[in-house]
């Protein structure tokens, strides 16, 4: 992770929310200085479920450049089951962000690997507060939290300020409760106000 | 180079005008002739039965008795002759009166 | 009250002099439709007859704004100009979309469809001359069984025409009529209740064709009233969903006659290689169509 | 940390080109969905639904329709708009041409992906390429903000020059990646681009007969004013293109004035005044092209970027004083003219025939049905063909990049 770029991947599941996430994280950015934002869906068709990826980039400086990302400073994972796969962390920098969406011991998710892990139990933060879609927790609005709280890119005034360009207020208030709480529960593993 | 005079024309509009398609009587082989002794708005002098002008396709029929008949752009289709109760209307060669054409002095090789 | 020839506007919309063949019903339908809307009407042509009639550049055979538009596409233009139009305040003309049957039944048929099931506010009319006149004669979609064009087996078309109006009344939409130049008044009177409706109104029009059809130009008018005489053409109106037979065919059902459709085509050109036992089936065909149209009528 | 503007959105390359026709006041939108230009139609759907488009929304059953009512609503008067990607454009291609001739001033986003078959729906260029010679302008625009503007820019040259104006944006990599873009207010979008003045040549008092048959001669009319035949009227569509170029740049230059920023007309260059190496594209991969450009000026090669941003008209005169320094041009096509090579290659190769100085040319085909292309690799790719022209290996062939076959 440069100081003039972050470039951060999603992975989740179809219908979990990883592209608006990855969206609001730009526009959050945005807010929080950076000058060049953006973020794109891995371009395709979506199946509901299916793994999907998207990816978020910053800088300090507009950006020129569009190729997808290749290797992350930040990885996010919106559904644990996902770490079973090796393309989850593929090309994830040395010391960079590893953040998921669980309810284990981020200890326990500890590769060896020279990167930073954070988890927070989303799923129980969605449901708490309400953010249920056909009988499935919402847990994208509640990671972008975990992302404040994690990297500290991001304020949670700056995720509000992104919600409430991309929800109805009634929404907006239920998604930042999430983010809110998140941000509290946040368990990180050498986080960054304690770099090893 | 042909010089397009006065046409300021962008794109291609036309403007209303009779006889667009060119006077008919030119290739036209038959034409209407009525005969107002027989047509019975003509008899009357009023506007009655008027089925030519009704159903001429090319409007070159009047709606007065007599109807009169545009020779310069009616086509000859004989409609009018058809749908005319009263046999008023007769279709006439075009050619009537003109010599007959005498094959053997063209020299075409026929 | 139901308008006599007599009571028809003298003013006419359609100039003299005009491209189309000699005897083509198209100029009679059009004196009618326009006389019907008073002139207060714009036009949208596909390629077709129609538009050879209205003219070349730089003049034009009609006193009506005319918007030629794609073969495909007549509807949905239609369905343009008249939403712009309306944006405009602009309300004093009726939008009329004026295709052949291959531009309304073959090719046309998604754009009409579109525009039927969206409601645009549009009177389509086609004038069915039963096939591609304009470029020879090539067989539509609306070519009769058993008659002939240059792309049927030389025996005659196998296959009956597409039911257009039923077509349209599965799209739910207020008004469809049929109509034809042989009974002009029934027709002025269609059209002025057609416009005098929101939505998308559909008319069907007889139009008999001298070149195509192969019989003499003066016959048209009697063609014409030979396809209704003979229940081959039904004159009817369908106005929110109640089906009714008007003018000839409802008398004709009244009366429970109606003429051998050998009558109808016995001078036609078209069908005269057809076999006896196709126009058997034609005749089967149209007794058909005739009865349940006459069921229709008298259920609803 | 220094604080960004508030009127900036993050939004992808699709609302950028739905608020622009907001913005615009568009009085008549048909469109149809199609992957990956359908969030524009949905956007425009809710904005019409919602009121904060007063506008006409006709949920067509085709791009053949969506052009056809755009085509009857223009003529009837009203400013229109539309949008479509690959098979759609495909589809709406004798309605372009129809658009064209008639001469009116009809804006379209093409959300640019691949031509099937086999199915792909990323991004190249082939769609709108395909549709090159139907009379329409095509402008490429590098990021979101330079959709937004350029959509605005459209209408105003659309109004201008009275020909339909295509605004070509890579699917998903512009149209559906979010990226800051600043939106002006309405009062600002006005003073640049006023309301539509509305008036319709369809009058009952006044009735014409619009796009009837016209012959190959000119013919008089009943005054006997000697009128044009089809080929001067082609002809003066033809000028009204090479008229446009001029409009372009004005326009841009009258944007700029207004709102600071610039899309740059019919080119938008980098560093180019003293570039020995110049990599040319259009749509966002002549932005990526700068970082390539910055790579390559790291190791000592002085490159730069000539960004095409208007393909139809093709600004000749521009790109070839802009090249005629350079000692080699690398062009990066994102489409093919199959059985001959990359249409933005052969455009400039022809521009440059008449030109005293040539640069040597080389022809990258790249990216097609999404590849990605990253800068390391374009810049590689002009480093290899500065290593073959130094060492005076004659003419190179057409690569294409990063093919694995």
């Amino acid at each position: 992770m440069t100081d003039s770029m972050i470039e951060i991947r999603w992975h989740g599941r179809g219908g979990q929310g990883a592209v608006t996430s990855a969206n609001m994280l730009a526009d959050a950015a945005y807010r929080a200085g950076f000058k060049g934002v953006m973020s794109m869906p891995t371009f395709g068709a979506e199946r509901r479920g299916a793994p999907i990826t998207a990816s978020t980039r910053l800088s300090r400086e507009a950006l020129r450049f569009f190729s997808q990302v290749e290797f992350p400073d930040i990885v996010i994972v919106l559904d644990d089951s996902l770490m079973n796969s090796p393309a989850t962390v593929h090309g994830l920098v040395p010391d960079g962000f590893l953040l998921v969406n669980s309810a284990v011991d981020p200890a326990s998710l500890d590769t060896g690997v020279d990167y930073r892990i954070a988890v927070t139990d989303a799923n129980t933060i969605a449901k708490e507060v309400g953010l249920m879609i056909s009988g499935a927790p919402m847990v994208n609005t509640a990671m972008l939290g975990a992302i404040a709280k994690a990297t500290g890119i991001i304020g949670l005034d700056h995720i509000e300020t992104a919600m409430a360009g991309a929800f109805s207020k009634a929404a907006v208030s239920r998604n930042f409760e999430a983010a809110c709480k998140a941000y509290e529960q946040t368990v990180c593993l050498f986080c960054s106000e304690g770099k090893k | 180079m042909v010089e397009t005079r006065h046409c300021e024309q962008q794109t291609a509009m036309s403007w209303p005008c009779a006889g667009e398609g060119g006077r008919t009587g030119d290739w036209r082989s038959m034409k209407p002739v009525l005969d107002p002794a027989k047509c019975i708005a003509a008899k009357k002098d009023s506007i009655v039965c008027m089925l030519c002008w009704v159903f001429c396709p090319d409007n070159v029929i009047t709606r007065t008795a007599p109807p009169e008949i545009d020779l310069e752009y009616c086509k000859g289709c004989g409609i009018c002759m058809e749908v005319c109760p009263s046999q008023a209307i007769t279709m006439v060669p075009e050619n009537e009166g003109q010599p007959a054409l005498n094959v053997e002095e063209t020299g075409c090789d026929v | 009250m139901a308008t006599n020839i007599l009571s028809l506007p003298e003013q006419e919309f359609m100039l003299p002099g005009n491209r189309a063949c000699a005897g083509c019903s198209i100029g009679i339908i059009f004196r009618h439709v326009t006389k019907a809307l008073d002139g207060k009407a714009a036009f949208v042509v596909p390629a077709s007859c129609f538009t050879v009639l209205c003219g070349m550049y730089p003049s034009s055979s009609v006193t009506v704004p005319i918007i030629n538009s794609v073969f495909p596409g007549t509807a949905a233009c239609a369905s343009g100009l008249a939403a712009s139009l309306e944006r405009q305040g602009k309300t004093d003309m009726t939008v009329v979309a004026m295709a052949g049957d291959g531009g309304t039944a073959d090719i046309g048929i998604q754009a009409l469809s579109g525009a039927a099931e969206r409601g645009a506010n549009i009177l389509f009319i086609c004038y069915d001359n039963e096939a591609y006149m304009n470029t020879g004669t090539q067989r539509s979609g609306m070519t009769p069984l058993a008659a002939r064009t240059s792309t049927t087996p030389t025996l005659g078309k196998i296959q009956p025409p597409k039911d257009m109006p039923a077509i349209l009344e599965a799209h739910g939409i207020p008004y469809i009529a049929t109509a034809s130049p042989g009974y002009p008044t029934d027709l002025y009177d269609k059209v002025q209740k057609a416009r005098d409706i929101r939505g998308t109104r559909y008319m069907h029009l007889s139009a008999p064709c001298p070149a195509g059809w192969h019989y003499e130009a003066k016959d048209t008018v009697a063609m014409a009233k030979l396809a209704v005489e003979t229940g081959t053409f039904i004159l009817a109106e369908t106005v929110e969903g109640v089906y009714r037979l008007t003018g000839r065919s409802l008398s004709m059902a009244k009366a429970g006659k109606r003429k051998p459709v050998r009558e109808f085509i016995r001078t036609q050109g078209r069908f005269s290689r057809s076999s006896e036992e196709a126009l058997d089936e034609l005749q089967q065909w149209v007794d058909n169509r005739w009865e349940a149209a006459v069921h229709r009528h008298e259920t609803s | 940390m220094t604080s960004n503007p508030s009127a900036v959105s993050v939004i992808t390359g699709n609302k950028a080109a739905a608020e622009a026709a907001r913005l615009a006041r568009v009085q008549v939108v048909a469109a149809y969905p199609i992957t990956p230009q359908s969030q524009v139609v949905e956007a425009l759907a809710s904005y019409v639904e919602t009121g904060l488009l007063n506008a006409e929304f006709i949920t067509v059953e085709s791009e053949h329709s969506a052009m056809g009512v755009c085509i009857g609503a223009s003529i009837g008067g009203s400013r229109v708009f539309t949008a479509s990607s690959a098979n759609g454009l495909a589809y709406m291609c004798e309605q372009l041409s129809w658009a064209a001739g008639s001469r009116l001033p009809i804006v379209m986003g093409c959300a640019n992906r691949a031509m099937s078959a086999p199915w792909n729906v990323l991004n190249d260029q082939q769609d709108a390429m395909s549709q090159r010679d139907q009379g329409w302008i095509q402008l490429y625009c590098r990021d979101n903000q330079e959709i937004f503007d350029t959509f605005l820019q459209a209408f105003r040259l659309a109004e201008e020059v009275h020909l339909p104006v295509m605004v070509c944006y890579d699917g998903f990599i512009l149209s559906h990646t979010v990226m800051p873009v600043e939106i002006p207010t309405q009062e600002e979008v006005d003073a640049f681009l006023p309301p539509f003045q509305s008036s319709t040549i369809v009058d009952l008092a006044d009735p014409r007969n619009i796009n009837p048959v016209t012959l190959a001669n000119p013919r008089g009319n009943v005054e006997g004013t000697l009128c044009h035949g089809y080929m001067e009227f082609r002809s003066m569509m033809q000028r009204a293109h090479v008229d446009a170029l001029t409009a372009i740049d004005r326009i841009d230059e009258e944007f700029a004035s207004q709102f600071g920023r610039r899309t740059g007309g019919t080119t938008r260059s980098y560093l180019l005044e003293d570039a020995e190496v110049v990599l040319m594209a259009a749509g966002s991969l002549a932005s990526e092209a700068t970082v390539a450009a910055d790579f390559l000026r790291e190791k000592g090669v002085a490159a730069g970027v000539l960004g095409l941003r208007s393909y139809r008209p093709f600004p000749v005169e521009k790109v070839v004083a802009q090249l005629k320094n350079a000692r080699l041009v690398t062009v990066f096509d994102k489409s093919l003219s199959y059985g001959y090579g990359g249409p933005i290659f052969i455009d400039t190769q022809a521009a440059l025939f008449a030109s005293e100085k040539r640069p040597q040319m080389h022809s990258y085909i790249a990216g097609l049905g999404g590849r990605d292309i990253k800068a390391r690799e374009l810049a590689d790719a002009a480093q290899s063909s500065l290593d073959w022209l130094n060492e005076d290996k004659g003419p190179k062939e057409a690569q294409w990049l990063n093919l694995q076959l």
